[in-house]
């Protein structure tokens, strides 16, 4: 039987030495809500298993240029008991309050959730709708990419061998500003996304969008920004208008397929109906009333 | 058979309480033991190869790869199992051909469904076995394959059997097919029937084949020892069918094998017959030391009986005033890869609940690549059911008569015919329909998008074959034991029929589950049967202790045994003229047991007949989002004719399971197959039962028609609650959108797809 | 494979065993410890029957590897009682018949006993949602709903 | 009136078949009349007509006397005049 080794870096870097010095597979394990499952089936069996839990960055949730850093192995409960993140960045509680079950909620981990590069990735659209900047460490040193940059279709990421999410950035908050994740599930909880939308904005003092962002998850081979969806609000005052224009957006935008879990039209439609469903919820978050 | 049948009207002390569980302290402490929670020492794990494909010739099997890894120490393949002849034997429904039985335990010719068990590997450990079962090399011949029943029935359809020929059919087809039986129940004269009604309604429905869901997968421990003799720890329905099956499949006697009963965790008919036992019990065998097998969740999936899809189409007749005059049914279902769907039942049931002069019920059990059908809650009759009760839904809104008074109007009732000959002979669905139309919730107003259904349900419910026995202990308190598995409760119902009859408290009565060894034969607990037939068995051997009671009183006080009566748990003189003695407490007699003739104590058999049928009529309001079609179950109403409730709490319980396994069927569970035959969706994750947040509290109303045939009146409550629910929700479902479902599950896909199509 | 020495405490015990890195702590509870009183049901964190606390956190064990109990405290269902002090989430689990097969009893107290740790006072609704990582295939739920109330309730001395 | 009914003889017992069963066993005849005081009798009787129906009966059937469902058990007691409907036997999940 192959051996498998089990390490517990205390530091990034170490952890990315340790990688890039394995030949086979090596596989980060934070929350392990996958990796188990994985593993248990035989569909990986990998050389090395890291558990980064012991790296101290990766596990802050802490106040930056008004924003937030959040690590990469900090747990969707953890991110569920801050208040103050939760404040700033409802939207994003909305998706880590729908991944699994408390249980899996209690281990699974944003960086987790975002390599999985699971298409239906609950906390993935709502990251970047926010924004979200991943900070990456690998054997040639530390860089910054957006969140949406990570997946590259299912189960795969554009990460090189060593690299490795340590944190996330979140941005400071214009006033104004709300934003929220919607998914559609024929269950009200345990369930995977048949369609998911992350959505953010911001208004002006005269309740104008001036800033929109919209992220379609379960509709595409990974979750997908759709700029076309976000420019169907700025300028307008979110009303019935520019609602239907994004839900049109949003459903135009998504490529789906049939599966299991959903059907193409469904998805399609419902892409839709979440995305217009997900910015009256933000819209009501940014004028303070939800 | 009954010595002293009770007079079911009197008032019960403790019958219809819900005290505490007798097993209850060990089942929230962890203390329990389930089929995977024993081992022994030296104890062997083993794994199961299985067919990845869904149909495949098996050209070989090279284990020498896996026989040579260190740690394994036997390895079992389909022929190392005796041949059995081809012949159905036993009861129709469920007539069992061990040589299909054997080749659903473990391949042999060809594998026949994914998940079909190839081979099994015991080693030292459970790593090992699984890594061994890796190093198994089998040659396939991929077959082409069939799983939906339409499909399976084509003339050109790929044959599971290449010599299987039509049974009910005359004369006998020529050519060999995947339906293996086809069968009918009528009466009267359909055409007639049909030309004499106001309005006909002809609809086409299918159902998906969906799973019991029991949260234990099968698991069990075997310890074969030289001198031929077997213990087997096993998590079943019924350790003595468990025994019977294991024994002939091993080719044992089954004076040698011993059967525990570990704590099962959940059955629902899905436990009533055996996969990993055979193994276990050849693999000891082989090698001479313990064996535990547990199957995985997907395992379980993949390779254990869900209960059949189907493809039916229901025609129905009614007059202008609601009079019900005709009904055609048609129910083809998936039997799996082997024959025996409950196809008979759901003809049987069909039209069950309804007086209907002319019927012609017809259906046909159907073989493709799928895991072998096993019983699942009143086996057969919800899915004939969905058809009925919904033609029936749209009759009444043709007629313009509310569907509770268009059900009630044509009830049965004792006297009434059935379509497959006798006469009903207990009234109870009437009672269950008029106490909905006073439920003050059956005329709330609704509100936008929101719809409300109703549907009935008829059971069978079962008897048949039990042993008690009723042991009184040297200080007065009371063992009683039988062989019925305890699958919700039973232990506590058993204490409490004990307790009554003998007059004595609930908590001075112990009430155990023995093995094989130590009681007589019981029949699995299923078809609601334990309370009714078990129950017969505990109270007549109640009885007996009670007559020797009276004995053993009538020798203390130097009188006739005719002059004492057991009257509220102690023996009293029949009246003052005996004498002017104090009562004596069971505590009292069993004091002076040695002098009386020795330890007080007596076992009761029974063949149990007389049992009644269930009536469940059940009413639902859903809300359904028209922009994802997501159906939200606002309100459930449950109303069961359970003849009588011995422990209150659990008899409710039964029906709000059952309702919710029910309300899991109509809306999403369902078997997914890709193109190459395999299971997509072999998990709790995508396998969607329902969760706690899915359900508002289901309400269960007991209604309580005795059966006279029963002590204190049990008719049975198992299974009939989950007969309505999903004809039930479909009929919501159009009363709040205005589409017809007839297609199960009614998942958010399927209901936004019959919105959009206007 | 090496096998990893873990240190840990079980139930305010301490403990020790040998595990291989891959090995689930579900696995280590049930087949090396012989605590078989937390459950398998799904092995892939879809049915809660295998709950335990991890210092503190509710988790499924068949997701956290054995190794990982490495100097971190569990909680599991035999420590639930107090002697032959029931637990009050035990007892309501008993008088309000909230069990039928009870395969899935030892998750869902677990799983009640860490929302009544951190809310004392839940609506039914919360009550639903937090024990929505649970199945249940037998009660349909009410009686279960209905114990966690009652036990709050009795907690607050209400 | 005494002697009339003494002349009479004992009210058969009658026996009954679904369609399905007496196409297969009892040349499509559903219904005899047969003279028996319990089930075992009945059986006798049905056996005498259509040797080897007895073992089929007991394996393959339940029974309803006037309605009221039994398993096929000798010593169940069959009245004057009481019909014994023989039904495929039912198991339940």
């Amino acid at each position: 039987m192959m051996e498998m080794r089990f390490e517990t870096p205390k530091t990034a870097e170490a952890a990315s030495a340790l990688i890039a010095a394995t030949p086979g597979l090596s596989k980060i394990f934070s929350g392990g809500t996958d990796l188990m499952v994985h593993m248990r089936s035989g569909n990986i069996k990998p050389e090395l298993v890291l558990d980064i839990k012991s790296i101290a960055e990766m596990n802050v949730i802490a106040v930056e240029n008004g924003g937030y850093r959040v690590g990469a192995a900090v747990n969707c409960m953890q991110l569920l008991e801050n208040t103050a993140f939760a404040t700033m960045w409802p939207g994003i509680i909305d998706g880590a309050n729908l991944v699994g079950s408390i249980q899996v909620r209690g281990r699974a981990t944003l960086g987790g959730n975002l390599c999985n590069a699971s298409p239906g990735a609950d906390t993935v659209p709502a990251m970047i709708a926010a924004g979200a900047i991943a900070s990456i460490v690998g054997p040639n040193g530390r860089r910054e990419i957006p969140v949406e940059q990570v997946p590259a279709g299912p189960g795969k990421t554009s990460l090189t061998k060593g690299e490795l999410i340590v944190s996330f950035f979140l941005p400071k908050r214009a006033p104004h500003s709300g934003d929220a994740y919607l998914r559609f599930t024929p269950r009200t909880e345990m369930d995977i996304a048949v369609v998911g939308v992350g959505l953010s904005l911001t208004l002006d003092a005269n309740g104008v969008c001036t800033h929109a962002r919209v992220s379609l998850g379960a509709v595409a081979d990974r979750a997908l920004l759709v700029p076309e969806a976000a420019a169907a609000l700025i300028g307008t005052t979110v009303d019935a208008v520019a609602l239907a224009k994004l839900a049109a957006a949003a459903s135009a935008a998504a490529r789906p397929i049939d599966d299991k879990r959903g059907t193409k039209v469904f998805r399609i439609k419902v892409a839709g109906v979440l995305a217009r469903r997900a910015a009256e919820k933000a819209l009501a978050r940014a004028k303070g009333n939800n | 058979m009954l010595t002293n049948t009770k007079d079911i009207q009197q008032v019960m002390k403790v019958v219809g309480t819900s005290p505490v569980r007798p097993d209850g302290v060990p089942k929230v402490t962890g203390q329990a033991q389930y089929g995977a929670d024993y081992s022994l020492p030296g104890m062997l794990w083993a794994k199961v190869l299985r067919s990845p494909h869904a149909h495949a010739r098996i050209l070989s099997v090279d284990t020498s790869k896996a026989l040579a890894l260190s740690g394994v120490k036997s390895i079992i393949l389909g022929s190392d199992f005796p041949e059995h002849p081809f012949d159905y034997v036993g009861p129709e429904r469920v007539a069992q051909n061990y040589w299909h039985m054997t080749r659903n335990i473990m391949a042999r010719e060809k594998a026949l469904f994914e998940g079909h068990a190839i081979a099994a590997v015991a080693a030292t450990t459970a790593a090992i076995a699984a890594e061994a079962v890796s190093l198994i090399d089998v040659k396939y011949e991929v077959l082409p394959h069939c799983i939906d029943v339409e499909d399976a029935m084509l003339p050109d359809a790929p044959l599971l059997f290449e010599d299987m020929i039509t049974r009910g059919v005359e004369p006998a087809p020529s050519k060999p097919s995947n339906i293996s039986k086809r069968l009918e129940f009528s009466t009267g004269d359909i055409a007639a029937g049909f030309a004499s009604a106001d309005e006909v309604v002809e609809m086409s429905f299918k159902t998906a084949a969906v799973h019991q869901g029991y949260i234990e997968p099968h698991s069990c421990l075997a310890r074969y020892g030289a001198d031929g003799q077997c213990e087997l720890w096993s998590a079943s329905q019924g350790h003595f069918v468990v025994r019977a099956y294991t024994a002939k499949l091993v080719g044992m006697e089954i004076g040698n094998l011993l059967v525990h009963p570990a704590e099962i965790g959940g059955g629902f008919g899905g436990k009533t017959v055996v996969y990993v036992e055979p193994m276990a019990v050849l693999l000891s065998r082989k090698t001479g030391l313990p064996v535990k097998i547990m199957m995985g969740r997907e395992d379980v999936f993949k390779s254990t009986g869900p209960t059949s899809g189907s493809s039916m189409t229901v025609k129905i007749g009614v007059k202008k005033d609601g009079t019900i005059v005709a009904a055609e049914g048609l129910f083809k279902f998936q039997a799996g890869a082997f024959p025996g769907s409950p196809v008979m039942n759901a003809t049987m049931c069909a039209f069950a609940p309804y007086i209907i002069p002319n019927v012609k019920s017809v259906g046909f059990d159907v073989v493709s690549n799928r895991p072998k059908s096993a019983a699942y809650r009143a086996p057969g009759s919800p899915i004939s059911a969905f058809a009925v009760e919904s033609v029936l839904d749209i009759l009444a809104k043709k007629i313009g008569m509310d569907p509770l008074k268009l059900r009630l109007k044509n009830a049965v009732k004792a006297g009434s015919p059935t379509a497959w000959g006798p006469k009903h002979s207990h009234d109870g669905y009437a009672e269950t329909i008029q106490v909905l139309l006073d439920h003050p919730g059956y005329q709330k107003p609704l509100g936008k998008n929101q719809g409300r259904g109703v549907a009935s349900g008829f059971w069978f419910n079962g008897g048949g074959e039990s042993t008690a026995s009723v042991h009184i202990n040297e200080d007065g308190t009371v063992v009683i034991a039988t062989g019925s598995m305890d699958v919700g409760g039973s232990r506590a119902s058993m204490a409490l029929m004990a307790a009554e009859t003998l007059g004595v408290p609930y908590e001075s009565v112990r009430s155990t589950v023995a093995d094989t060894a130590s009681i007589g034969y019981n029949h699995v607990t299923g078809g609601s049967r334990v309370t009714y037939a078990t129950g017969i068995a505990v109270v007549e051997a109640c009885n007996k202790v009670i007559e020797d009671l009276r004995l053993r009183a009538s020798l203390m006080w130097d009188t006739d045994i005719k002059n004492v009566v057991w009257s509220d748990g102690y023996a009293k003189p029949v009246d003052p003229s005996v004498g002017n003695f104090e009562p004596l407490s069971l505590k009292a007699i069993a004091g002076k047991r040695a002098v009386t003739g020795g330890p007080i104590g007596y076992e009761a058999s029974t063949n149990a007949g007389g049992q009644a049928p269930g009536f469940s009529t059940q009413f639902v309001d859903v809300e359904v989002d028209p922009e994802t079609g997501h159906v939200k179950i606002l309100q459930f109403v449950a109303a069961q004719d359970v003849g009588r409730a011995i422990h209150r709490d659990y008899c409710a319980g039964q029906i709000v399971g059952g309702v919710v396994q029910g309300i899991g069927w109509a809306l999403n569970e369902e078997y997914i197959y890709d193109s190459k035959g395999r299971l997509s969706n072999a998990g709790f994750l995508d396998y969607r039962i329902p969760v706690a947040s899915d359900l508002p509290m289901i309400e269960a109303v007991l209604v309580e028609v005795p059966n006279p045939s029963h002590p204190f009146g049990v008719k049975g409550v198992g299974e009939a609650n989950i007969v309505p629910p999903m004809a039930a929700i479909a009929n919501a479902i159009e009363n709040a959108i205005g589409r017809r479902m007839t297609e199960l599950p009614m998942s958010p896909p399927r209901v936004l797809a019959a919105i959009d199509a206007g | 494979m090496s096998k990893h020495h873990v240190t840990t405490v079980i139930n305010g015990d301490p403990v020790e065993f040998l595990c291989q890195p891959n090995v689930s702590l579900l696995d280590v509870l049930r087949n090396e410890l012989n605590m078989t009183g937390t459950k398998e049901g799904c092995g892939t964190g879809d049915c809660g029957s295998c709950s335990v606390t991890l210092d503190g956190r509710l988790v499924c064990s068949c997701l956290v590897l054995g190794v990982e109990a490495h100097g971190k405290t569990i909680q599991t269902i035999e420590g639930m009682a107090n002697g032959e002090t029931l637990h009050v989430l035990q007892r309501k689990f008993l008088e309000h018949a909230a069990l039928q097969c009870g395969i899935c009893t030892p998750g869902f107290l677990i799983a009640a006993r860490s929302l009544l740790e951190r809310n004392n006072n839940p609506t039914e609704e919360e009550v639903r949602f937090w024990l929505a990582g649970n199945l249940c295939r037998c009660t349909g739920y009410n009686n279960i709903i209905t114990a966690v109330l009652e036990a709050a309730r009795e907690m607050r001395g209400a | 009136m005494q002697a009339e009914i003494a002349a009479t003889p004992v009210k058969a017992v009658k026996v009954a078949f679904t369609a399905g069963f007496s196409r297969r066993y009892t040349d499509s005849i559903r219904e005899f009349d047969v003279q028996a005081k319990n089930i075992r009798g009945v059986i006798r009787a049905m056996n005498d007509l259509f040797p080897g129906l007895g073992e089929t009966l007991e394996e393959e059937t339940s029974i309803a006397i006037d309605g009221v469902i039994h398993e096929v058990d000798y010593t169940q007691p069959v009245k004057p005049g009481s019909e014994v409907f023989f039904i495929p036997r039912i198991e339940g999940g």
